[in-house]
């Protein structure tokens, strides 16, 4: 619910040559998206903070000597918007590709085909192959919970689940460790999940997870859909309260 | 202590000084010391003991003498003489020395270019006073351009002056510090921090080390007038791990100041305050960045966050933070003191100021230097550095460490600034200065660096998490000679791509150096692709069919 | 006017693919018209002509047989489909790659066996370092990702094809579909 | 979950925890001080290892994970105890154009480690060293904290021995030491 005493002013842009008015307060994506103009993106997740690192959403901003982040970059008055200039189309696809290459996903044995972002975003994106080399790591399962599963070969550093264990559920479970190529989500001290003794088996983690890195336990191929829903709702019902 | 006492003591101090007997100085910069210079000192004392000469031979622990290659390095006042590779067994010789005058002895010539070549104003102390004492640093003139600044300029004024002077930030990009210092001053805030950055990540490059453990006192001078000129009243200077004395010697200096009322309290007597703390670093190249290095100060993983909103409107805990590195801070006293105009005189147009390089690699001389903006490459190489030793050909000079790039021949009579290095590909960076020679390969060079990136990436964004790595296993099927022109199209697009797409600057930069090397050097990699041939004979070609056999 | 002459080849892939091919059922007889299905494993010709018009491969370059099929095809062919997405990405077959051959063909031939454990050293072809997708290893010109890519994608992408166009497939099917 | 409200006993009697606690007082008990609390435990303990790391995370109230986060962001920090000896091969670019990839090699060879490990027998850590700052001194290793300057494989190969007590090959044929 917008709050009437914030202060904001509505500004007018550009995006892709269509005027359009939005409140300045409002990140570049949102104001897309009201506009029904589609800036696809993996680490955004509505009732999440966001982070801007995923770096598909970026866009063409005339004037601006970079691409810059729509999740997290703000409207402003007379700003020229690109959303799908040939060139950050090309980048979308090389960072989709680079996702593929990177972990081991295998869309055809995996629990979320036919559900996943991941997925969803290649056929959006126009992925038909991976040009990049794969880089094959070998990445151990963690089945030791016994309700869900951790699959770190489908894993794509979303941190999706490291907030909303931290900004939703309040345990901090998870979060990531090493960093650069080396970098693993983990839970508490890096031991098995199912010894964790902050997981509250909440299981939001799972649902928010983009891919079939987070699944619940006795889920085949093709079966694990996921439920967001709790989370629009919790993010509404928390500033009620407040 | 205010600004009359501080000049009494000041001239006290340099009394003292005059009226002192023999002087010698055996520099304890960590160069020497790993070549033992701390044996020197303590068979220079033992000596000096057994010949009854302790209050006759005052024995000075200095800073850097700059010319590290020839470590351990003495210096006796009386005849100006710098003596080279000295071992305890010179020291009688050295002793001796005071009273005939210099005869015998490995005698480092002073009229070397470089030396003579050299303008010193942040290195001014070093190696001249002994970092600890704090007496020393203040006949040098030290704190008086703070007192001056908090007892008889604006924060205006301050802002102005340094605005004037042209100087830009020494830390990589150059940004105008007057400028940043405003932002941060006009950003509307009870609470505001100063940080002095001091996570000198580059290889290659230990300018702010040798300052910090030189002349810390100067540092600290500048994070203050600054702590002055923008309102705040605390500051950090964020300290690789990696530099344990520098640590100590700022640890000591924050100490010392405060015990005379030139940082902490009511400075020099007046309202203002400021307090300054010593945070170590833990090891990441990426906490050079300023948003990760704010993240790392509060206690996460250093992982960068988008700018904007820019520290300096939103940074410590939120609020409006100066980040400026140590070079730049060092400035401030000596430009404050001696005034805009004369710190605009020197340098180029838009490059003002001397800068600090870090001159090593295959070059006769090594060791730190500090010389005017627009002094050309050539002249650093040949005429300070005294060339290229072994008989062996200049390939090219790299500067500004992983995020730079490879300068080669043709640009050597280009003046060094700014905006002349970005024109060829590469950058000022923090003043790692690294000359190759022939023997090296460039395209093994662009791979350690690719190699540097990919390890000290934090892993947040996608283009550089995956791309460095993506990149290094290419250069690596190259210098295998294992790649075909498909792999090198592609390390090509990926240059690009992270270039433009990377959340910081370490990703942004990161395809710099293959960058500057595809461009000035293509030939190498090309003999490595279609002939299987290391022209320089450092990568092992052991490939003879294709991708496929390494794969 | 003579008809297009099609080979497809069945690399390491579990043959679904060709399933698929044949799902297209009736379509195949209109097909049959305008194409000649010159080499197959659904036929007898058991030589791969000297110039084929398009070629559909499917699955991964898993052995040195493969590379060697593989490079031949690519030869003698005109436009090379990559069909599935084991031929695609490398998919199941690519699931090996982050354990190495080693380790691989020691589980499958003693580690899980009970009667005479032991690795094949003759008549196999031996398997390369890692199951690799086609285009890593020559040029492809049409990529059919799915697992398996269903009849009528394949339909899509022959007629297609057969009027001159390269398919833009970008929405029609993907991988694991 | 014990000593979550309560202010938490260190892990063990040991009294180096005096050091440790007296850095988080010192912060004021504030999560921000979680890399120099581990700063001094590493310091103290030579290594950081779980039960350290869950009393850093009582007491400082900053979650398990993500004090496992820091502690594995930062290279500084190491979470298995260091061999008796250290040999740290700097790796800055000067020292690399001038063959630090070899002395990293040689030394892998010989002891069947690669940098970050520690041989079987805890003798010798073998670590690799972004720049030490030693440039001028190219290539350089640091060997139990002293800074070795020009270093060549043989002479390397040398002083680990003549650290860990074996006598060198190359002594044994006769060769000079440096």
């Amino acid at each position: 619910m917008p709050d009437a005493t914030a202060l904001y002013q509505v500004v007018t842009l550009v995006i892709n040559g269509v005027e359009i008015s939005a409140r300045s307060d409002q990140t570049i994506m949102q104001a897309a998206e009201e506009n029904e103009i589609e800036i696809p993106g993996l680490c955004h997740l509505t009732g999440l903070k966001d982070i801007g690192a995923c770096r598909l959403c970026v866009v063409e901003v005339k004037g601006a000597p970079r691409l810059v982040p729509s999740c997290v970059t703000r409207v402003a008055e007379g700003m020229e918007i690109f959303t799908h200039s040939e060139r950050v189309v090309n980048y979308r696809r090389t960072i989709l590709e680079m996702l593929y290459a990177e972990r081991n996903h295998v869309c055809s044995v995996c629990v979320s085909n036919g559900h996943c972002d991941l997925q969803a975003l290649a056929l959006k994106c126009g992925l038909e192959y991976v040009h990049l080399p794969y880089m094959t790591p070998r990445l151990k399962i963690d089945a030791s919970h016994d309700r869900f599963v951790y699959d770190p070969n489908r894993c794509v550093l979303c941190t999706r689940c490291v907030r909303v264990c931290d900004e939703i559920e309040g345990a901090h479970t998870w979060d990531v460790m090493g960093r650069g190529i080396e970098a693993r989500v983990v839970t508490d001290l890096g031991q098995p999940w199912g010894e964790s003794e902050t997981c509250t088996g909440c299981g939001k983690c799972v649902h928010v997870c983009p891919t079939g890195a987070l699944f619940e336990k006795g889920k085949s191929v093709a079966e694990m859909e996921k439920r967001r829903q709790f989370l629009p709702y919790l993010t509404v019902m928390r500033e009620v309260k407040r | 202590m205010n600004l009359d006492e501080l000049q009494k003591m000041a001239e006290q101090e340099r009394e003292v000084k005059e009226g002192q007997p023999q002087k010698i100085r055996v520099c304890m910069g960590t160069g020497c010391v790993a070549s033992f210079s701390d044996r020197v000192l303590q068979a220079l004392n033992e000596k000096c003991k057994e010949m009854g000469l302790e209050r006759d031979v005052l024995r000075l622990e200095v800073g850097c003498l700059g010319l590290c290659s020839n470590g351990p390095l003495v210096k006796v006042d009386k005849h100006n003489t710098l003596y080279q590779h000295v071992t305890p067994e010179d020291v009688p010789t050295i002793l001796e020395s005071l009273k005939e005058g210099p005869g015998e002895g490995d005698i480092c010539p002073t009229d070397l270019p470089f030396f003579t070549r050299q303008q010193k104003i942040v290195l001014e102390n070093s190696g001249v006073i002994n970092p600890d004492q704090i007496e020393e640093y203040i006949a040098a003139d030290g704190y008086l351009a703070l007192l001056t600044a908090v007892s008889q300029m604006s924060p205006t004024e301050v802002i102005a002056e340094i605005t004037h002077s042209g100087l830009r930030g020494r830390g990589g990009a150059g940004y105008p510090t007057g400028l940043k210092w405003n932002t941060v001053a006009k950003a509307p805030s009870e609470k505001k921090y100063v940080i002095c950055n001091g996570d000198e990540g580059d290889p290659g490059a230990f300018m702010d080390r040798s300052v910090m453990e030189d002349d810390p006192h100067r540092v600290l001078e500048g994070m203050a007038i600054a702590a002055y000129a923008v309102g705040a009243d605390q500051g950090y200077i964020y300290v690789r791990a990696e530099y344990p004395r520098a640590i100590k010697r700022l640890k000591t200096a924050i100490n010392r100041a405060e015990r005379l009322g030139l940082l902490g309290k009511n400075i020099g007597g007046t309202p203002f305050s400021f307090h300054v703390e010593v945070r170590v670093g833990a090891g990441a190249f990426v906490c050079g960045e300023e948003t990760a290095l704010i993240a790392s100060i509060e206690g996460h993983r250093g992982q960068p966050r988008p700018r904007p909103p820019y520290p300096a409107q939103s940074g410590l805990w939120g609020f409006p933070t100066l980040i400026n590195n140590v070079e730049t801070f060092a400035n401030v006293p000596s430009i404050i003191r001696r005034g805009a105009a004369w710190f605009a005189g020197i340098g180029t147009e838009k490059s003002k100021g001397t800068k600090v390089f870090c001159l090593t690699g295959a070059v006769a001389h090594t060791g730190l230097i500090e010389v005017p903006m627009g002094i050309t490459l050539r002249e650093i190489v040949f005429d300070i550095g005294g060339g290229i030793p072994n008989g062996r050909k200049f390939k090219a000079v790299q500067t500004g460490g992983p995020s730079g790039g490879c300068i080669p021949e043709q640009f050597l009579d280009m003046p060094v600034d700014y905006d002349s290095l970005k024109s060829v590909g590469s950058i000022m960076g923090s003043g790692g200065m690294i000359v190759i020679d022939d023997s090296s390969c460039m395209v093994d060079v662009a791979k350690y660096f690719m190699e540097f990136c990919m390890s000290e990436s934090c892993g947040k964004c996608i283009p550089c998490r995956v791309g460095t790595a993506q990149m290094y296993h290419l250069l690596q099927q190259i210098t295998a000679g294992e790649a075909t022109m498909t792999e090198l199209a592609l390390l090509e697009e990926l240059c690009e791509m992270v270039r433009d797409t990377s959340l910081c600057g370490l990703g942004q930069s990161a395809p710099n150096p293959v960058i500057s090397t595809l461009r000035f050097f293509r030939e190498e990699y090309l003999a490595h692709i279609q002939e299987r041939r290391c022209p320089a004979g450092v990568c092992p070609i052991t490939a003879t069919e294709g991708v496929l056999s390494h794969a | 006017m003579s008809r297009v002459k099609v080979a497809t080849v069945w690399l390491d892939g579990c043959s679904g693919c060709h399933m698929s091919f044949l799902d297209m059922d009736e379509a195949l007889i209109d097909l049959g018209k305008k194409i000649e299905v010159v080499y197959s494993p659904l036929v007898d010709n058991k030589v791969f002509p000297e110039s084929v018009d398009v070629s559909i491969v499917e699955g991964a370059v898993s052995s040195e047989e493969d590379l060697h099929k593989i490079r031949m095809v690519r030869e003698r062919t005109k436009i090379l489909v990559a069909l599935g997405d084991c031929a695609v990405t490398s998919n199941v077959p690519g699931m090996r790659n982050p354990f190495g051959v080693g380790p691989i063909l020691h589980r499958a031939y003693t580690e899980n066996v009970s009667i005479q454990p032991k690795t094949p050293t003759q008549v196999i072809p031996p398997l390369l370092p890692r199951a690799r997708p086609i285009h890593s290893v020559v040029a492809v010109d049409v990529f059919v990702p799915g697992c398996p890519p269903s009849a009528g994608t394949i339909h899509f992408v022959l007629s297609e094809l057969l009027e001159g166009r390269i398919p833009d497939l970008s929405q029609k099917t993907r991988f694991g579909a | 979950m014990p000593g979550l409200l309560s202010k938490p006993a260190p892990p063990s009697e040991d009294k180096r925890w005096r050091i440790v606690e007296a850095t988080m007082r010192r912060n004021g008990y504030a999560p921000h001080a979680l890399i120099e609390t581990l700063h001094s435990i590493q310091e103290t303990f030579g290594y950081l290892d779980e039960a350290s790391m869950r009393y850093t995370a009582a007491s400082l109230r900053v979650p398990l994970s993500k004090v496992y986060g820091v502690a594995t962001f930062y290279h500084f920090f190491a979470l298995k105890p260091q061999g008796k000896h250290v040999c740290v091969v700097c790796m800055g670019t000067s020292c690399y154009i001038k063959g630090a990839g070899t002395l990293l090699e040689t030394v892998e060879k010989e002891y069947g480690i690669r940098a970050g490990e520690t041989t079987p027998d805890g003798e010798i850590s073998l670590l690799k060293a972004r720049c030490i700052g030693s440039c001028g001194l190219a290539p350089a290793c640091v060997l139990d904290g002293v800074v070795a300057p020009k270093v060549t494989p043989e002479n390397l190969l040398e002083r680990l021995k003549e650290l860990t007590g074996q006598p060198a090959a190359a002594q044994k044929n006769g060769a000079s030491k440096p």
